[in-house]
């Protein structure tokens, strides 16, 4: 898939389709929220993306670094809670990653989505099996990199990172979260979805979504 | 939902303007929701700038004033401000002698005021501390977690730097002392009923006519059990107990009393719930030289109340003291 | 009945114990459920008392202070205090310049504290002027009914008048500063759910989540009128009209705007309704000159609010302003 | 009935009975009370009711003047509200005409309790519809002038203030309060049967059960 090139294009519609999914998923996000958390998830989410999708109205299509430094300062000026900065922040560093191009190569997109993880894990110091977004973006991440590597379509390669992003969510259900507002609850977080690892599992929902064919 | 409200998207913004009309001392930057002193920056005064999700009221618009805060950040309700309104209030406060953020523990402030403090640096190259409360005795601490939440000793502490900023102590001084009220200071909390959040619509959890959440934080979250519920008596002792064993408060030591009310129960029992507070620190040989009895951080209509101790010295007792003129707390001016 | 309590019957004795615990500078008779001054009688100056059923707290306990009240006598809840505890509360504040009886009108405060003046006048002679506050519009007031209630402007008539006696006074103009601001003043509060009587164990009346009572005294009784649920803009205009054409408040006079909480409501939504009233009263050219916000006459921990105005000139101003240092209310020292 | 003599004895047994029926009717008058007042008439009377009884424990048997300056004071000084004051005047001036007598004729009992609800209407000054116990009592003492008046025994007399009593009461009901909390609900008030009027009946309940053969 070497000569399968990703344009900015393209990758502001992934953002998008990741608005949409989260609007729809909106009242799910915050049910989850309330179970081990403070009900707000969803509302946080679906705040920060409209306001990205509003943005994206004004802002006239630029390279792919704008595009992500846009959308992170966005997410970090408009959400508050912890999704703020983490998501910003992965969007930031996605960008930095890109630079000022139009269009990226697969392993360029590989290279953004690891620089974006990375910088969400050096603002929340999440490890595996601590109940958050992270068990779900990085099984994903090595999903994609993976078929990235072994030649995959991005089509597939991010139908692929997808499914790894879901089951990186569900495996959060048994966990007894460690980080977060669920971390208070101990035991009691058990047996509860994490709502940022659904989130999460949505952003790749929505490049699966963007990319197929 | 029953609320005195006008619309759950716009409460904290109309919420404000009422502050703006009430209080004509303070000001208010309604697009970035700020409330800062008429006077800021106070020249040569360190600056004290706190905030974190709205609900909480007082907490902490409340306590922005001579010998206390310099600016509040208002988030939404339960929701941690963003870092640019923490930046925008880092930069109205500061007089030169740098700024310190005052941060409740909790994931969302702590990365919030972490990426103002990055960008005030950068942009503004003010000097920014920060301190982080971590007073809740009912989660276990750990480097491995998130940590204990900042409760009750949030407001204690917010009084005490303030007035110590107020007398001229430096950066480094007001954060010390900061650091100290924290270590010395314990919470913890229960809740009768949950609160239901305007943008959500309904109660965050259910609870029985005769069950109680004990070890609960101040965003309606569920707490760390659920028990039937207990006389005001066996409440106070099972909020003390762990407080006490924890830092410990021990016989001969003098302490500020603080029971503090959830958002919907009476002053009438906070009362009842204080004088079984006295009781059991009597038994303990631990003397009350200071209290305080009333809603000063709360979580919503929630119906509970939490118990916070912090253990005094000459020069705590002097800083608690000290004039302080705020909506919330006021006296000595 | 969710509510931090050890018995339905100890809890005003309770409660007692706990403002002794946490405020020594008040005395307490607990027998007679008796809130008065250390420093009682205070030579030369006039007594204030003040009295009612319990509940309502702060109100009147709170309100014990330097330029404030002399003494509060606690009743049951909801339920006035007996002519013996007022007669006791007289004699321990009169320092020989008379005592004002400060009484909300309801039957049973004003036969109460009137048995207790007669007694007053023979066993002890003390000279005994009554003020009985009714500033409720949501009554309407006749020669030939119970007429209206004391609510709201309760609270700042025992403030203004306490600065008036602390500054020396004496009883005769301290009953017609009293006066004044009962004249001036007009209120009317409504209610988003009931309240419990501890000793009855169930809501006074059922309200269903779609509705409200507009027109409520503050004793959990129903309001004049059950109303759909309104927003914060509606509710403040529905209790504001009836108070501004009652008096009326006109174009250009300036007003003390006093929103208080029922109980179970928190400060967030009172300033959601402060900002409307703000916005109303500006319609009509009054200028709102000083602010109460917060719960200060409640029904146990009924949600809802009440709305009071008190017109102002530069006696009421400077009075209201004057130092006053109590639980619940407290500036200038 | 002129040789039909009333001890002191019978009197404290009707402020016993009384008390009996109070506390046997505590929360119906307290559930009366929530409807048009603030639900707490029953516990207010059983209040002071049960420290009546105790304070007859502790007291020897004395005059009829004082048995029921005992139960004034009593009354007065434990209940509180507005039947505090009003059923304690009522007693005071009850027995401040009975005398320092330990026996009293039917008229002496008529005397008694005329002075007993005139004090109680100086007191609180009720008028008739004004729908307060007063719209029972008077009628109840009509009802025993008269029955006294034509020779009848005071079982036979008190049986008919009772039932007088109980007609007022009912006649409460359609009335629009203008005395007392009730008076606030305005037109809400009528419909309901006033707490006040309802414990006066058992006042003349206890009257006639006492004095029956
Ligand atoms: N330290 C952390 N590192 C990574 N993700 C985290 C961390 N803390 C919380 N999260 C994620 O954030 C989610 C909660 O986001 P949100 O509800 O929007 O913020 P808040 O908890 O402030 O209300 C959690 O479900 C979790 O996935
Ligand atoms: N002015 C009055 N005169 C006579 N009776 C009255 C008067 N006001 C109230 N009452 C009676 O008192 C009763 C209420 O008594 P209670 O509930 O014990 O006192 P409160 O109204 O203070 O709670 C009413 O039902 C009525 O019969
Ligand atoms: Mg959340
Ligand atoms: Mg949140
Ligand atoms: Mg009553
Ligand atoms: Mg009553």
């Amino acid at each position: 898939m070497a000569d399968d090139v990703v344009t900015v294009a393209r990758l502001e519609a992934w953002v998008r389709l990741f608005a949409d999914l989260i609007a729809e998923h909106r009242g799910y996000l915050t049910e989850l929220d309330s179970a081990i958390g403070d009900a707000d998830h969803g509302i946080n989410m679906d705040r920060g993306m409209q306001a990205v999708r509003a943005k994206l109205e004004a802002a006239p299509l630029g390279a792919t670094d704008e595009l992500f430094k846009l959308v992170g300062m966005t997410l970090v000026s408009s959400i508050g809670g912890a999704s703020g900065p983490l998501y910003g922040t992965f969007f930031l560093r996605f960008g930095t990653a890109c630079g000022p191009s139009v269009a990226l190569s697969a392993d360029d997109v590989v290279k953004a989505f690891r620089a974006g993880v990375e910088g969400l894990v050096a603002r929340g110091r999440p490890e595996l099996g601590d109940k958050t977004m992270y068990d779900s973006l990085h099984p994903a991440l090595e999903a994609l990199d993976a078929a990235v590597g072994v030649g995959m379509s991005t089509g597939e390669a991010f139908a692929a990172a997808w499914q790894a992003a879901i089951r990186g969510r569900d495996d959060t259900i048994p966990m007894v979260a460690r980080k977060g507002r669920a971390s208070y609850l101990g035991e009691r977080s058990a047996g509860h979805q994490d709502p940022g690892a659904t989130s999460a599992a949505l952003l790749f929902e929505a490049a699966a979504g963007t990319f197929e064919n | 939902m029953k609320k005195l409200i006008n619309d759950p998207t716009t409460v904290v913004t109309d919420a404000l303007a009422g502050i703006a009309a009430a209080h004509p001392e303070l000001r208010i930057d309604h697009e970035r929701k700020v409330i800062y002193r008429a006077d800021s920056p106070v020249a040569g005064k360190v600056g004290l700038i706190s905030g974190g999700g709205s609900g909480h009221e007082p907490l902490h618009g409340g306590f922005v004033g001579v010998g206390m805060l310099d600016a509040a950040c208002a988030g939404e309700v339960f929701t941690s401000p963003t870092p640019d309104q923490m930046h925008e209030a880092t930069k109205l406060v500061d007089a030169g002698a740098g700024v310190l953020h005052i941060v409740k523990n909790y994931t969302g402030d702590v990365l919030n005021f972490e990426m103002a403090a990055e960008m005030a640096a950068e942009e503004a190259g003010v000097k920014v501390e920060a301190i982080v409360t971590n007073d809740d005795v009912a989660v276990e601490d750990s480097l491995y977690t998130a940590g204990r939440r900042g409760v009750g000793v949030t407001v204690l502490l917010e009084k005490i730097c303030g007035a110590a900023a107020e007398a001229g102590a430096d950066l480094a001084s007001v954060a010390a002392i900061a650091r100290k009220v924290n270590g010395w200071g314990r919470s913890m909390g229960m809740a009768l009923t949950s609160c239901t959040v305007p943008a959500a619509g309904k109660p965050t959890f259910e609870l029985a006519e005769t069950e109680m959440e004990i070890g609960i934080g101040i965003h309606g979250e569920p707490g760390r059990h659920r028990e039937p519920l207990g006389t005001a008596a066996e409440i106070a002792e099972r909020l003390l107990d762990p407080i006490v064993r924890d830092l410990p408060y021990t016989r001969g030591d003098a302490v500020l009393a603080f029971v503090n009310g959830m958002g919907g129960t009476p002053l009438l029992e906070l009362y009842v719930v204080f004088a079984e507070v006295a009781r059991i620190l009597d038994g303990h040989g631990i003397t009350i030289e200071r209290a305080l009895v009333g809603p000063y951080i709360t979580s919503l209509e929630m119906a509970g109340c939490s118990i916070s101790l912090l253990k005094l010295d000459d020069e705590l007792v002097r800083l608690w003291d000290a004039p302080v003129r705020t909506a919330a707390l006021r006296w000595g001016v």
